[in-house]
């Protein structure tokens, strides 16, 4: 990212709540709470957490599929869209999404050719059948799958391949933005390499706006611009991703980096806290943190910005010290000769 | 014989009330007899006998009867004169409804007379009187129990016959024992009577095969021969008072028209009936009188002929060209569906396009009451004397006129059948009503049915042409 | 440091090898008859070590998982050739019957799925109590006790109250630490953990990781540790052996597979895998899809995927060959030239 | 070890017919029952000998003879013929019956289970009421309201599976709307209607298929019971069910007339019931994955 | 106990609807009660008094509002037909069939679990064939057939339990349970075999869980794998079919009851249908219904017993 100025929101949510459940089918979950979040033209954002932080939920809200309890979505600067019918299907040209289980986004009785080429009728993109299998074809080409793959269904295809699929499926109505909701995390560690280069090849060529669901900060760390770490239905901390992962502010972060494993470097699991309240009041994290104080758990912590203004951190207490740098000098070897692999397959066109 | 025992009957079906003045099924007078009992009996060929009461026909508007001394009830109270009038009175109250009003006639007035007599004057005279007080309106029962039980005493009716209700489990059994205080002595033998409805033909023949019981009512026609054959049961077979036959709507097309009534009498051959469906029991009938009303009967009636081409020609003369659609109403019982279907299959073979349609007996009612049939089934299951037979029938307004038969010479007939003592007259009269009502064919007659029963071999019993169980002398021997 | 792979192994005397696995070739019944996913692979676990398989979906690790716990019939797999030998005694003929008592015991599992794996009916006490009772033959009160020291044992906080619990009562982790507390409540000699922490936040992950470490040091058991991450097997296990295609192509210490990998597919892997430590490694993808098992290529399996294929690769297995210390890969050009 | 022991394969042979059958004997044996029933349903009136409504009263209760292979009954009629009528009725009685209530039962478990709230809550009481209304007394009131008759019948058995396949629907119709792929749809702005039909119909259908194939069998059933007690198929058209009943009474005299109507309703129940078993074992993924 | 509360409520309308419908159905209904109980000879005079007299002339509204604020009060009113309070009657008949039904069940039961299981666990197998067939074979014999069939082969040819008839159970229990036989294998018949396929099926999902996989990787021998881990969760679905199934019985003994002549609900319904006793009928459906509706409650009780993630 250069220093100019950033370019203007593509799709913004205001402080956004849900509140699932209450009543009779048990207790209140906050499962988004008060989220400001803004994805600008041609940017990838990434959002992590952990299971049930309300990343999901965060990407429903901002496609229409949930209506927010609170707050508001805007589009390109659009006002803020009503639930109807109408509206839904405006956005949804706009904003497409791309999911986790690629064989449960398909509809396993929809053959590949119905599956693209519904969403062109709808949107007045195609007049014929005929029409719309070209473009289905073009689409297809587009993310690397064959043409006869039109005629078969979801299940005659590998993960990596119906993946591609939804990937074409979103592209066909011309986004400007995709909502990829952990699009790599069922797949194969060497197909998630595919898919994640097939979303970076398209988010070049189409100028596309991605918000990219995840857990996997490793990857994260690869393909984001920024970074908002969310708990508990907060965003904790947010900023560029290379300023958050050199120097996480937030003990949560912090905890996360650490307990991902590296090869060759022991990972840190999260210290389990000693505190066990706060969360009403407090800061979401309190309960687990290793730096909580008494006013953690009577004061919730705003989203601040820190040194730099665009790296915000909800905590009173942030860390400051960056994260040791990595020497890497066992890994050389390996990184060596995975370049060498990759430029030898460069050479040999292998696809 | 000896005295002693317990019989279980298998029957068709429960009794729906036990209150004699109530009863409209066929299915009560397996019970009625043995509870109750008529002040006149009647033997097997229908002679009326004194019974709890004798009888003096003072002319023949009036009739003085005469109670037995000491008859009492099973709750003990006395079948006195006052106790018969009271009889009387409830079956003859508008308010009360019971259909029993409608046998008696023209009943003018019942005065008790003494403490064991009364008389029973008629407006104008009626001759089946007597035959009636040894049917369902000569039954009584007692007036302080009908008082003190209210709804109850359709349940566990209190008369003056020779059992009395111990228990009625309704649909399983309905226990009756021998009543103690009853008059006529060393009767019944039997200790204990125990009636089980058991609807099903096949089911209820197992029962008796394997002895749980050891009577049973309505054998299927078709067991008949094989039955007879087994030395362990006795098969038992009367001719029946009533008759087998079906109504035709003569208010509406097409039997409206007497030409195509006469045509479908022809159409159909109650000969195959009598072997088909009722395997050579009972016997063919043309009118309503059976051969069990020896008197009035006559063996050699027989007006039409079986001739479907004729039937068909007779059709074509009086301008029909195109087969006559109708529907044949019948109720859902395998005998009588087989009935329909040899009905329908002639017919067809006659210039008719018949229809079956099935319904149950409650709708049976309903649909004759209201003539919303073409052709009905309309069972009679009959009464000693003719009159029980024809008038209700064939009288202008006659309750059971459901083919909606308008003729006044047949009325005529029947109501002077009424008034006339002599029975060579009567006789008479009823024949040539019956010729009458051939000739304008308002029904379809198809069959006199038999009272079919069984028991084991050891069950003496002696059988009634109504189907009922008197069992008087009844009993099992060795 | 011992060579865990061997091409060819004498019966395994020594009683300290938990698990030898001598060329066993697994078959599965398939639409046109029984196929081979496993092929003639090798290896064994000394007491106390932890061997780390991985390789990608359907590869065949999990078949190899069960072959040692004499669970292959259940899925109608079989066992079509090789030895398998658990602390000494041979096990490749063994029936049911004979399992039995091995299981638990001698041999144990812990599966992916924490909450699929535990049976939503029974409290997870019982459930540990019922190995304790079955193997040590132990009374109720007395196997009910072993359990709640069990789930002590792996970490469950107050866990005579948790004992109570059925398991969707408790966190995913927790599961997972019940799941360990079964497998390891008889001793076994050898655990098998089928990808425990794969349905595992990242931070659980870490705990579930360094619980699976310390027991095996507590409880001297071998493991065989079960993953398709790289980096989490990294994290736990002494030696690797990479699987592709139902055959092993590289094994070795962990430190020295990782550092230098040799076989191009464990390279490749290693490229299709973000580092954190190493931001500056670059993201390569491997082309194309792993073969299916009813067409498998001739000769080398990966050789339709790789870069540096030649003909020669396309004919005749590639043999495991030995690069030293205890480092194999089954690759005709290793060690791969950088140039 | 050589490469060729390995790629050791069974050469890929078509799937055939016959060997998939021998596969499960089940499915087969239910299939071939079936297309008993379905021929004997469609070439029955050509070929059969007699007409199957028309007594002849010269040879009743014949036993099984060359000119009457199944013999004849009391009226006389050739029973052979009868049975093939008997399977147009039966066939009738299930198509239209399970048919119709499949249909609504599916539309109106579709509805409420799509949209839950108010609707659902309201479309699932009254199914409920209908589920509690015990069966046989439902079908009875509602031929003895409108008079028996086959169309009646087959009305009343409707309206009896009706909160079957309602419930099934709405169970169904909650998971599948669940699905990624339901959201995907709503992604990509595809109103309630199109979702429902186009995404949520198709993958509902194939345990309410499976039902619908027990329910078959189970509706020919109910039909006898129906004409059992008078409500069913109206004489002379023959119903398997009025043959045996009306057989009944016959037992001893001419038993072939029970024998053969008994035998095509096993005959069809089995077919259907062993064919409603393999389409489920089919298709449910999770009986499949075990395979 | 909120979700008891919940359930118990969500009953009322239920009744309420069936209430209605079955006014409706009876109404609907050709033919009248006092038509249908003094039959032929009714003059038409004698039928107003009477439907006067059990206020059938009143409008349909009136007469249902008037029935449902006796029933509130616990009045099922008097069978137009016997005059016997409606609820004695009930009382009467409900024994024979409670017992007829838990007779029926407990044979099912007996026959189908074992099968069921033995068919699932060796699945494709000649067990596995062999009770499907005779499975299917009872579900495709109707019931009034083999009703009668039983009855000639144990009754007549071999009589070993009598042909029919109803001993209370107090009365003689020997004799009770002899007359009980017969009627509960007919009704059980076809009961075993939807409770045979229901538990195969459900062996059949359960066995291929994960759960099980652990039992075996435990040690535990095949019994305690099938009994302890399988089955306890096969039951579920069992337990739920059964609920619906004892509801459908209730409904279903009427073939049975009428066969065997049994003096149950079944029977006493149809009966009151056919002489349009509105009363009783009301009466009866809205016992088997509410019947129906408590045992399905009471299933799922058990279900949440079985099950402890019901319970959340
Ligand atoms: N439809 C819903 N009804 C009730 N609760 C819900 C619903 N959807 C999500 N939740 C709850 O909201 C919280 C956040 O869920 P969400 O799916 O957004 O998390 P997530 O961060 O995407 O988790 P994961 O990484 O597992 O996908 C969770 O506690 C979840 O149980
Ligand atoms: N019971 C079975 N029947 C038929 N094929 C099977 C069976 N079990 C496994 N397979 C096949 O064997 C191959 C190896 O399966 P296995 O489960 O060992 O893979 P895995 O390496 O554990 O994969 P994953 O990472 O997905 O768990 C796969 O192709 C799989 O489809
Ligand atoms: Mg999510
Ligand atoms: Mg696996």
């Amino acid at each position: 990212m250069t220093a100019a100025a950033p370019p203007p929101p593509l799709l913004e949510a205001r402080g956004l709540c849900k509140t699932f459940g209450g009543g009779l089918s048990g207790p209140a979950v906050r499962a988004v709470d008060d989220v400001t979040l803004i994805v600008r033209r041609g940017e990838t954002v990434a959002l992590v957490g952990e299971s049930g932080s309300g990343k999901s939920t965060f990407g429903r809200l901002l496609n229409g599929l949930i209506v927010p309890d609170a707050g508001e979505v805007r589009f390109d600067d659009g006002a803020a869209r009503g639930r109807t019918q109408a509206a839904r299907r405006a956005l949804s040209r706009k904003v497409q999404m791309v999911f986790q289980d690629p064989m449960a986004s398909l509809n396993p009785r929809h053959r590949i050719a119905e599956t693209l080429s519904r969403p062109l009728f709808l949107h007045g993109l195609a007049d014929s059948r005929a029409q719309a299998r070209d473009r289905a074809a073009e689409l297809l080409e587009e993310v690397g799958i064959a043409q006869d793959a039109l005629d078969r269904f979801p299940h005659e295809f590998s993960g990596g391949q119906r993946q591609r699929i939804g990937i074409a499926r979103a592209l066909s109505v011309g986004p400007e933005c995709l909502i990829c909701d952990e699009p790599v995390s069922a797949l194969d560690v060497s197909v998630q390499a595919q898919i994640v280069g097939l979303l970076e090849t398209l988010k070049s060529r189409h100028g596309l706006a991605q918000l990219f669901i995840a857990h996997d900060l490793a990857l994260v760390r690869k393909i984001a611009d920024r970074v908002a770490v969310m708990y508990r239905g907060r965003i904790v901390e947010e900023g560029p991703a290379a300023a958050l992962f050199a120097a996480p502010a937030h003990p949560y972060t912090r905890a996360l980096l650490d307990a991902v494993p590296r090869i060759g470097c022991p990972a840190r699991p999260l210290p389990i806290g000693t505190t066990a309240q706060g969360a009403e009041t407090g800061c979401n994290f309190a309960p687990r943190c290793p730096r909580a104080t008494g006013i953690c758990c009577t004061q919730r912590p705003r989203l601040e910005g820190l040194t730099q203004p665009t790296h915000l951190a909800a905590c009173h207490h942030p860390l400051s010290d960056p994260v040791a740098a990595p020497d890497g000098a066992e890994g050389q070897e390996r990184v060596r000769r995975i370049a060498a692999f990759g430029a030898a397959l460069a050479q040999k066109k292998l696809h | 014989q000896q005295a002693g025992g317990d019989l279980s009957i298998g029957v068709v079906s429960d009794p729906v009330t036990l209150d004699p003045h109530f009863m409209g099924s066929f299915f009560e007078i397996y019970a009625q007899y043995l509870i109750h009992e008529p002040l006149l009996t009647i033997t097997p060929d229908l002679e009326i006998r004194p019974g709890m009461a004798s009888v003096e026909i003072v002319d023949p508007t009036t009739y003085d009867f005469t109670l037995r001394d000491g008859l009492t009830f099973h709750d003990g109270t006395p079948l006195d004169a006052e106790a018969a009038k009271w009889n009387f009175d409830r079956m003859l109250d508008p308010a009360v409804g019971s259909p029993r009003g409608n046998d008696l006639g023209p009943v003018e007035a019942v005065e008790v007379t003494g403490p064991l007599t009364f008389r029973v004057s008629f407006s104008e005279p009626f001759a089946p009187f007597l035959s009636v007080m040894t049917n369902r309106a000569g039954l009584m029962v007692s007036p302080t129990a009908v008082q003190e039980m209210g709804d109850d005493f359709a349940t566990s009716a209190v008369g003056a016959g020779p059992f009395k209700v111990v228990s009625w489990t309704k649909n399983s059994e309905l226990k009756l024992e021998k009543f103690d205080g009853y008059w006529n002595d060393g009767q019944p033998l039997l200790d204990t009577v125990t009636l089980r409805p058991i609807p099903d033909e096949t089911v209820r023949l197992a029962n008796l095969q394997s002895g749980t019981i050891q009577l049973m009512d309505s054998i299927p026609a078709q067991n008949v021969a094989a039955l007879r054959a087994n030395d362990a049961l006795t098969v038992h077979e009367a001719g029946g008072l009533g008759f087998n036959a079906f109504s035709l709507n003569v208010t509406q097309a097409p039997f409206d028209d007497p030409v195509v009534r006469r045509a479908l009498q022809h159409a159909v051959d109650p000969d195959v009936a009598q072997r088909v469906v009722f395997f050579d029991t009972g016997s063919v009938s043309s009118g309503p009188i059976p051969p069990s009303h020896g008197w009035a009967h006559d063996p050699d009636f027989d007006p039409y002929d079986y001739d479907p081409e004729g039937a068909k020609a007779m059709l074509a003369e009086a301008g029909y060209a195109d087969p006559i659609p109708f529907e044949i109403t019948v109720i859902n019982s395998p005998a009588l569906i087989r009935m329909a279907e040899i009905i329908q299959a002639q017919a067809s073979q006659a210039g008719f396009a018949p229809t079956i349609k099935q319904i149950d007996g409650a709708s049976l009612i309903v649909v004759l009451r209201a003539k919303d049939f073409d052709m009905s089934w309309s069972p009679w299951s009959g009464r000693p004397d003719p009159d029980g037979n024809m008038f209700n029938y064939f009288t202008l307004d006659g309750p059971n006129n459901f083919p909606g038969y308008e003729n006044a010479e047949v009325d005529g007939a029947l109501r002077a059948a009424r008034v006339t003592v002599d029975q060579a007259e009567r006789a008479a009269l009823y024949q040539q009503a019956q010729a009458q009502i051939a000739a304008d064919a308002p029904m379809l007659f198809m069959h006199f049915d038999s009272t079919l029963q069984a028991s084991s071999a050891n069950f003496v019993f002696e059988q009634q042409p109504d189907g009922s169980f008197r069992l008087n002398g009844a009993g099992f021997t060795e | 440091m011992r060579t865990l792979v061997k091409p060819s192994s004498k019966l395994a005397k020594n009683t300290s090898v938990a698990v030898s696995v001598d060329g066993l070739s697994i078959d599965v019944p398939g639409p046109t008859g029984f196929r081979r996913v496993v092929d003639a692979i090798s290896f064994e676990i000394p007491k106390g070590r932890v061997l780390g398989l991985v390789g990608e979906s359907g590869s065949g690790k999990s078949l190899t998982g069960m072959a040692l716990n004499g669970l292959l019939p259940m899925s109608g797999a079989r066992i079509s050739g090789g030895r398998v030998h658990l602390s000494g005694r041979d096990v490749t003929a063994y029936r049911d019957r004979d399992w039995r008592p091995l299981r638990g015991q001698v041999v144990s599992m812990v599966f992916q799925d924490p909450l699929m794996s535990l049976n939503p009916v029974h409290r997870v006490g019982r459930q540990i109590a019922e190995a304790l009772r079955v193997h040590k033959g132990l009374g109720r009160t007395a196997a009910w006790d072993g359990a709640v020291a069990m789930l002590d044992a792996v970490g469950v906080p107050e866990a005579a109250a948790r004992a109570r619990f059925f398991p969707h009562q408790l966190s995913g982790g927790m599961r997972q630490r019940v799941g360990i507390a079964m497998a390891l409540a008889c001793g076994p000699d050898l655990l098998i953990a089928d990808e425990p922490t794969t349905a595992l936040d990242v931070t659980i992950q870490a705990q579930i990781l360094e619980l699976i470490d310390r027991m095996r040091r507590e409880t001297g058991a071998a493991v065989l540790f079960i993953s398709h991450d790289l980096s989490v097997v990294s994290q736990v296990a002494d030696e690797v052996a990479v699987i592709y295609a139902g055959r092993i192509v590289e094994s070795g210490p962990t430190a020295t597979v990782f550092a230098a990998p040799e076989h191009p597919y464990t390279i490749g892997l290693l490229g299709s895998m973000p580092d954190l430590s190493l931001p500056d490694a670059p993201l390569v993808a491997i082309p194309g899809a792993v073969p299916h098992a009813d067409a498998m290529p001739d000769g080398c399996r990966f050789a339709p995927r790789c870069p540096y294929a030649t003909k020669e690769c396309r004919v005749g297995r590639p043999l495991m060959r030995n690069l030293g210390g205890g480092h194999a890969a089954a690759c005709l050009y290793v060690p791969v030239s950088p140039s | 070890m050589t490469a060729s022991d390995t790629a050791a394969t069974t050469p890929a042979r078509k799937p055939g017919l016959l060997r998939r059958a021998g596969a499960n004997p089940r499915a087969a044996l239910g299939l071939l029952l079936l297309a008993v029933l379905v021929l004997g349903a469609l070439i029955g009136p050509l070929v059969s000998p007699y007409d199957p409504v028309k007594p002849d009263f010269l040879v009743t209760l014949q036993a099984p003879n060359a000119a009457h292979p199944f013999g004849t009954d009391d009226l006389g009629r050739d029973i052979f013929s009868r049975i093939l009528s008997g399977a147009r009725v039966a066939l009738l009685v299930g198509c239209v019956s399970v048919g119709s209530s499949i249909i609504f039962g599916t539309m109106i478990g579709l509805l409420a289970g799509f949209y839950g709230g108010w609707v659902g809550m309201v479309l699932m009481r009254v199914m409920d009421v209908l589920f509690a209304f015990p069966a046989v007394l439902l079908a009875l009131g509602i031929t003895a309201a409108l008079g028996p008759s086959l169309t009646n019948a087959m009305l009343a058995i409707s309206i009896v599976y009706l909160p079957i396949f309602a419930r099934l629907a709405r169970a169904q119709t909650l998971v599948v709307r669940e699905q990624t792929f339901t959201e995907a749809d709503r992604a990509m702005g595809f109103s309630d209607l199109s979702i429902m039909l186009r995404a949520i119909l198709p993958n509902i259908m194939a345990p309410l298929i499976v039902q619908a194939s027990l329910l078959f069998g189970d509706a020919i059933i109910v039909e006898s019971y129906l004409s059992f007690l008078g409500l069913g198929t109206q004489p002379p058209q023959p119903s398997w069910g009025a043959m045996l009943k009306n057989a009944i009474g016959f037992l001893s005299l001419a038993p072939w007339m029970a024998w053969f109507p008994g035998l095509a309703i096993f005959v069809a129940v089995l077919g259907l019931n062993l064919v409603g078993d393999a389409l489920r074992d089919r298709l449910d993924p999770r009986l499949r994955k075990s395979l | 106990m909120r979700y008891l509360t919940f359930r118990l409520l969500a009953i009322v309308p239920i009744l309420f609807g069936i209430s209605v419908l079955t006014f409706a159905v009876v109404q609907m209904v050709p033919g009248d009660p006092i038509v249908a109980m003094i039959g032929l000879e009714a003059t038409d005079e004698a039928i107003a008094t009477l439907r006067a007299r059990y206020g059938l002339d009143q409008p349909v509204v009136v007469q249902y509002f008037a029935w449902l604020g006796n029933v509130l009060q616990g009045d099922l009113g008097r069978s137009i037909q016997t005059g016997r309070p409606v609820l004695a009657m009930l009382g009467d008949a409900i024994w024979p069939t409670v017992q007829l039904a838990g007779a029926a069940i407990f044979i099912s039961l007996l026959i189908a679990i074992p099968a069921g299981i033995l068919s699932a666990v060796r699945r494709n197998g000649a067990w596995d064939f062999g009770a499907s067939f005779v499975a299917l074979a009872g579900l495709s014999v109707p019931s009034f057939w083999l009703g009668v069939m039983l009855i000639l082969a144990f009754s007549v040819t071999w009589p070993i339990f009598p042909a029919s008839g109803y001993v209370p159970l107090f009365e003689d229990p020997a004799g009770h349970l002899r007359t009980l036989v017969l009627p509960a294998i007919t009704l059980g018949t076809s009961l075993a075999a939807a409770t045979m396929r229901m538990t195969r099926s459900a062996m059949l999902e359960v066995l291929s869980q994960d759960y099980i996989r652990t039992a075996w990787a435990k040690g535990l021998s095949p019994a305690a794998v099938i009994t302890h881990h399988a089955f306890r969760t096969a039951l579920m679905p069992v337990v739920t079919l059964l609920g619906i199934q004892m509801g459908q019985v209730l409904g279903g003994v009427v073939i049975t009851e009428t066969v065997f002549s049994w003096p149950g609900i079944g029977k006493l319904t149809v009966d009151a249908i056919f002489a349009r006793d509105y009363p009783v009928v009301q009466g009866a459906v809205l016992l088997t219904a509410t019947a129906f509706v408590l045992i399905n409650l009471a299933t799922d009780l058990v279900y949440a017993v079985l099950d402890p993630r019901a319970t959340g």
